[in-house]
């Protein structure tokens, strides 16, 4: 039977059935032993799994990644939790310089389990220090998987999927969509990285849209729907690894390519998206492709500003419609 | 006089070693494993250059054999043992393999990580020895291997061994913060040889006084000549046995001296960092001479004895060096592979497949609010 | 008994609260500042959910005024004073326009940063005010201006206002590390709430000692009980006029207490963090009503001139919201403008132009060694 | 006259001409004292400046990037060097949270000019610690400008801009390059920030080479000329900002484009060059686009695997070859 659960409860559900499975799995971070725990997804867990399980970390953010890495090295399979991506940037040192390589230096002898979540803020005044999306700095990294769930079910999968791999994994969240529900099997299930969904057929343009793009580039697609365009929309839901073929396969039936990424525009994972299909088919090409994301600015406070930062469907249906001509 | 590079460049030879209620035979041990270290490092460095088939930057420890030495005989195999740059010592120290690291400095496929670290970022995950280049890094990984153990209950401990340069990082002090607060089975020492590489500590921290900055953290701390390698076995065995009865952590930080160059087998004095005199300070107090003075007035050592040992320890490094240069350079495979784990047996045991529901495109996205 | 949370809160109305040789005008200055800082976030905190206008997260600071106003009267104008998230109070003590805040917060183009930054990143650069909400960032960057300070020997010193969560931070000590050594005309202030967040001090750091933990890095630092305003003056003004005669750095730890929620106008106390009897505790012993106390007792103050002063500052706060209220959102001109500068005047004037020459491309690459 | 110089000397003559021609430069760096010099780039400034305008720095990375930048608001023009880019990851923080946001969220009124050095290491077993080498990063960021000079004239007159410029700039320096000379210009002069250089002329490919892979680029040009195929090698010098321009016109010239980038394949520098050329051109390109990076690997520590590692001449050649058909 179908269930619907927030995206919210599916995170929570996961790290819930995650910890009732293998004693293993621990959970470190600010305020993850709270009541409001997180956007509520820890909220209850500590009083379930103790405070052994579910601690409070001092605000020392590098730490607390090197903590969880030296604590997989002893078996346990520790969740980090970041109220912010800002947060982590204090931990990129141990997670470029440390956790990435460490399969690698070991010539694959020894393994770091650690999950990283990291929630990327939108809205209401964020500001510059507090809605940063870097998931293109973490993709470029070997040796880290990066996932960026869209919906409620498949936060639930790859984040149960991290947690029991052994590759270490970095789960970005987003902000616009905890409280989106979806159909969310109860018992623990996996989503693999690497396989990306068509989330919605088409045969005019293909539509690769990125995390919390992802409702968005929906909502586009209805959009064109009624003026007779049929989107194809591409969701990764991983960019490490990243599933080009379904990408690549799909433009070659559309001939036409658009990005949604819900982060800055230079540099970005939607240059490695076309990057990818301009390889692979840069001659089928039957127009230019096109990219939708946020300008190369940091996040203004003002709503009045934040307004014209974030991409809305509008501006996803329009580059559609441009790349049609 | 309290103990600092200051005032031991003051001091004259070092009369205080004595072995006491040392067994004799944990005495030669420790001399042996110090003679071990140093000729082995001796034979790298002479090496490194004439044969250029070392092609990594190596950080010798020659000079500073006492902690490594002591730690050998103190670590227990499932203990967890984590260092720096200049690694040698402590992979040593761990009892890993040798003619793995030999292999590995040659970049050969039966090298402890096959080639891939080098001696700045060796490991030896049988041996739980882990390293790397990157200062300070794995003191903070050791934490959580210290909370590991306490988790679990393992009775297991954590040692981290770094230099006094680690400490200028302010991940250095995360770590103190909370291991001293969760009171972790965990060990750091700090083999303060005053520089980092021609950077004196007192051009870098307002005092010599590492032991006074750890202890508010709530993080026990003893200084001691690192060259006095009984000393050195005594502290840190007392230390670790407070450890493994749950009294933790606590920082042993050793005084000592290296002898080299920062990194390679060059004489870097050209740099001109070194007080005057120093040098001379610490040859006289060789770590392996002190306890050699000792050990012959105890008749615990003669020529004889020595010669065997020293014939022993040639045949080890031969036979190390024979080993390193008669294996193959490894060949990549897949660079994926040797990145990624792609296999997942815990997942395959415990997550089954579902199939995806309707995601509703048409809902609203979260009401957004400040926080 | 030493000071901390544990023994405040054991302890009951605080009556050490003394004048002694302060000026009346300063002890009435004090007291006024902090009743402007009260009123100004009573009211912003009233207007903050009904009206949905300002758009960004807020840190109030009911409850800890005394150090704003405190710092407001020493401050000079070329001083730099960098805070955190909770930058209100700071924003006010240096003196910058309190309009601009106002419109900052309602995310206006007259606000400080015309709206870009919001109250936890707002900077008043023409008054030396910096902030960020990135813990232990801008205590950082002081670091730096007060470096800026002393090599240009400018006689200014430089203030890092912060919380006591901001020390878990590896960051924070390399600050400590650096300033002590280099003795730079730097204060910290520290204003120690117990919490982070709702986390206490207690969870995340061994002891409640930060002046313990500074001291050994040769940072001067003094604890003292935050809600006493007259003290604050007292301690905050020696420790500058030492910093100005090329004394330092200091740090001056404040006990105190915030009333709200850690964010926003809520109660947090669902979370159920707060000590028993915590609350009441602070609520007794507001630092505006320790002062007024004092005030009435010696005369200086009565219900008319305190109403007066009601009214006066009734009236700067409508005029705030008036003016924040009836400027003009910012409008997007140019992104890259907003991120980049493309003029380069110094550039200009300093640097010819010249052509290129020939790059030869058959030459070699540098021969690569170990180090 | 032409005078030449290698890259560590241009460095080196850049800082003292910067010194020298305003008091307010200063030099922070781990051993930046010494004789030895961060490669020869900063030997004998101390005996000339003093040790307070040419400081070592405690091993306190994210602690010196945040100094300089404390500094500039006081009027200093601070230079940072960083003897390994893999060091600098303590500073992302600073750089990400504080640096690159300054300018953006005081709205222009506060600047901070502060120039990073950055060497990017290789070869010789650096191993994965010291060798890394993410310009990537750094040009995601707005707010902030990247260079990546090739030669010893982009080097002096690139760091000359950067340090009397107003925009934070990272200067990306790699390690294979010091010894290389070029014609040195003695007198301060810049080289403006957002200007490619073409290299060398040609009309069969376009061949955009960043950083140290531009020596290899040329090589690779001069081995395909023997074939009789032309190849223009462009050199966008810096990448933020991004000269895309030069770029597109010389592929839409050639149609044809491969990019050679000293830094991992995925989520680079040159999926970025890639996505631009085909928002512009896409579908005018007569082949597929390719790139020549990295694999997606840390950096091996033995020789045998460096070898197989590093792209060289031949690599690039063939992708150009095969670009053509
Ligand atoms: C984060 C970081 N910064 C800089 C370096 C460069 N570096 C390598 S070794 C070293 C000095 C280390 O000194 P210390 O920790 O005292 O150890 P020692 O070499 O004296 O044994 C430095 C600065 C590094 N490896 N990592
Ligand atoms: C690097 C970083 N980590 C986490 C946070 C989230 N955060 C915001 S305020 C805060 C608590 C700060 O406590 P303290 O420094 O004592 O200041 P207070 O709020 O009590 O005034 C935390 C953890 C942050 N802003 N920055
Ligand atoms: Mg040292
Ligand atoms: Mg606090």
């Amino acid at each position: 039977m179908s269930r619907q659960l927030s995206y919210a409860k599916a995170i929570l559900e996961a790290t819930d059935q995650a910890m009732g499975l293998c004693p293993q799995v621990i959970v470190l971070g600010q305020l993850v032993d709270t009541q409001s725990g997180i956007f509520g997804t820890t909220t209850g867990l500590v009083g379930k799994y103790g405070a052994e399980r579910v601690q409070d970390f001092p605000v020392s953010e590098n730490l607390m990644t090197a903590t969880a890495m030296g604590a997989s090295l002893t078996g346990l399979r520790p969740v980090i939790v970041h109220q912010r991506l800002d947060f982590m940037l204090y931990s990129l040192d141990a997670i470029a310089n440390w956790l990435a390589l460490w399969r690698f230096k070991s010539n694959g002898k020894s393994a770091m389990p650690v999950t990283i979540r990291t929630i990327a803020g939108k809205g209401w005044g964020q500001g510059p220090q507090h809605s940063k999306s870097l998931h293109a700095w973490f993709a470029h990294l070997p040796g880290l998987r990066v996932a960026v769930p869209a919906t409620a079910y498949d936060a639930k999968g790859l984040l149960l999927e991290s947690i029991f791999s052994e590759t270490p994994a970095i789960f970005v969240e987003g902000r616009g969509l905890f409280s989106m529900t979806d159909d969310v099997p109860e018992k623990p299930y996996r989503v693999r990285f690497g396989q990306a969904v068509i989330r919605r057929q088409g045969k005019d343009a293909t539509l690769v849209a990125i995390g919390s793009m992802v409702p968005v580039a929906m909502r586009a697609a209805s959009l064109l729907e009624k003026e007779g365009i049929e989107v194809e929309v591409v969701d990764p839901r991983t960019l490490n690894p990243l599933d080009r073929k379904t990408i690549c396969d799909s433009v070659s039936k559309t001939g036409r390519l658009v990005v949604a990424d819900p982060a800055w525009l230079s540099f970005g994972a939607a240059a490695e998206i076309i990057a990818t299909v301009s390889e692979e088919l840069g001659d089928r090409l039957k127009s230019k492709a096109a990219r939708v994301t946020l300008p190369d600015s940091h996040t203004p406070m003002s709503m009045a500003l934040e307004k014209e930062f974030y991409p809305d469907e509008n501006d996803v249906a329009a580059a559609v419609r441009k790349s049609l001509g | 006089m309290e103990l600092s590079h200051r005032t031991l460049s003051l001091s004259g030879h070092y009369r205080e070693l004595t072995l006491r209620d040392l067994e004799p035979a944990v005495a030669l041990q420790l001399f042996r494993q110090m003679l071990r270290l140093r000729r082995m490092e001796e034979a790298l460095l002479a090496e490194y250059h004439p044969a250029e088939e070392m092609r990594c930057p190596i950080h010798f420890c020659i000079g500073q054999e006492a902690i490594p030495a002591a730690l050998s005989g103190l670590l227990k195999a499932d203990d967890f043992l984590f260092s720096h740059h200049r690694s040698h010592g402590y992979y040593f120290a761990k009892g890993a393999p040798l003619k793995e690291l030999f292999a590995e400095i040659y970049g050969r496929s039966t090298g402890a990580d096959a080639g891939n670290a080098g001696s700045q970022d060796i490991s030896h995950s049988g041996s739980h020895f882990y390293s790397g280049a990157i200062l300070s890094g794995a003191v903070s990984i050791s934490v959580g291997a210290a909370l590991g153990f306490q988790l679990r209950k393992t009775g297991q401990i954590a040692v981290a061994g770094f230099g006094e340069g680690a400490t200028d990082e302010g991940a250095f002090w995360e770590a103190m913060n909370f291991s001293g607060k969760r009171r972790l089975p965990l060990l750091f020492v700090v083999e303060n040889n005053r520089y980092a590489t021609f950077s004196d500590q007192l051009k870098r921290q307002a005092d010599d006084n590492i032991c006074e900055r750890v202890r508010p953290f709530g993080v026990r701390a003893t200084k001691i000549f690192g060259n006095d390698a009984p000393l050195a076995h005594r502290t840190l065995e007392a230390e670790m046995k407070r450890l493994r009865e749950g009294d933790g952590p606590a920082l042993v930080e050793a005084y000592t001296y290296r002898w080299n160059s920062h990194v390679g087998p060059e004489d870097d004095s050209s740099n001109n960092y070194r007080a005057p005199g120093e040098m001379e300070f610490w040859k006289d107090n060789c770590p392996i001479v002190l306890l050699e003075e000792r050990l012959r007035e105890r008749g615990m050592l003669d020529d004889a004895a020595k010669a065997d040992l020293e014939r022993e320890i040639a045949l080890e490094i031969a036979a190390n060096f024979k080993f390193a240069k008669e294996s193959p350079f490894p060949t990549v495979k897949d660079w994926h592979r040797m990145n990624f784990e792609d296999a997942s047996p815990m997942a395959d045991r415990l997550l089954g497949t579902a199939s995806r529901g309707g995601f509703d495109p048409d809902q609203a996205e979260s009401k957004l609010g400040p926080y």
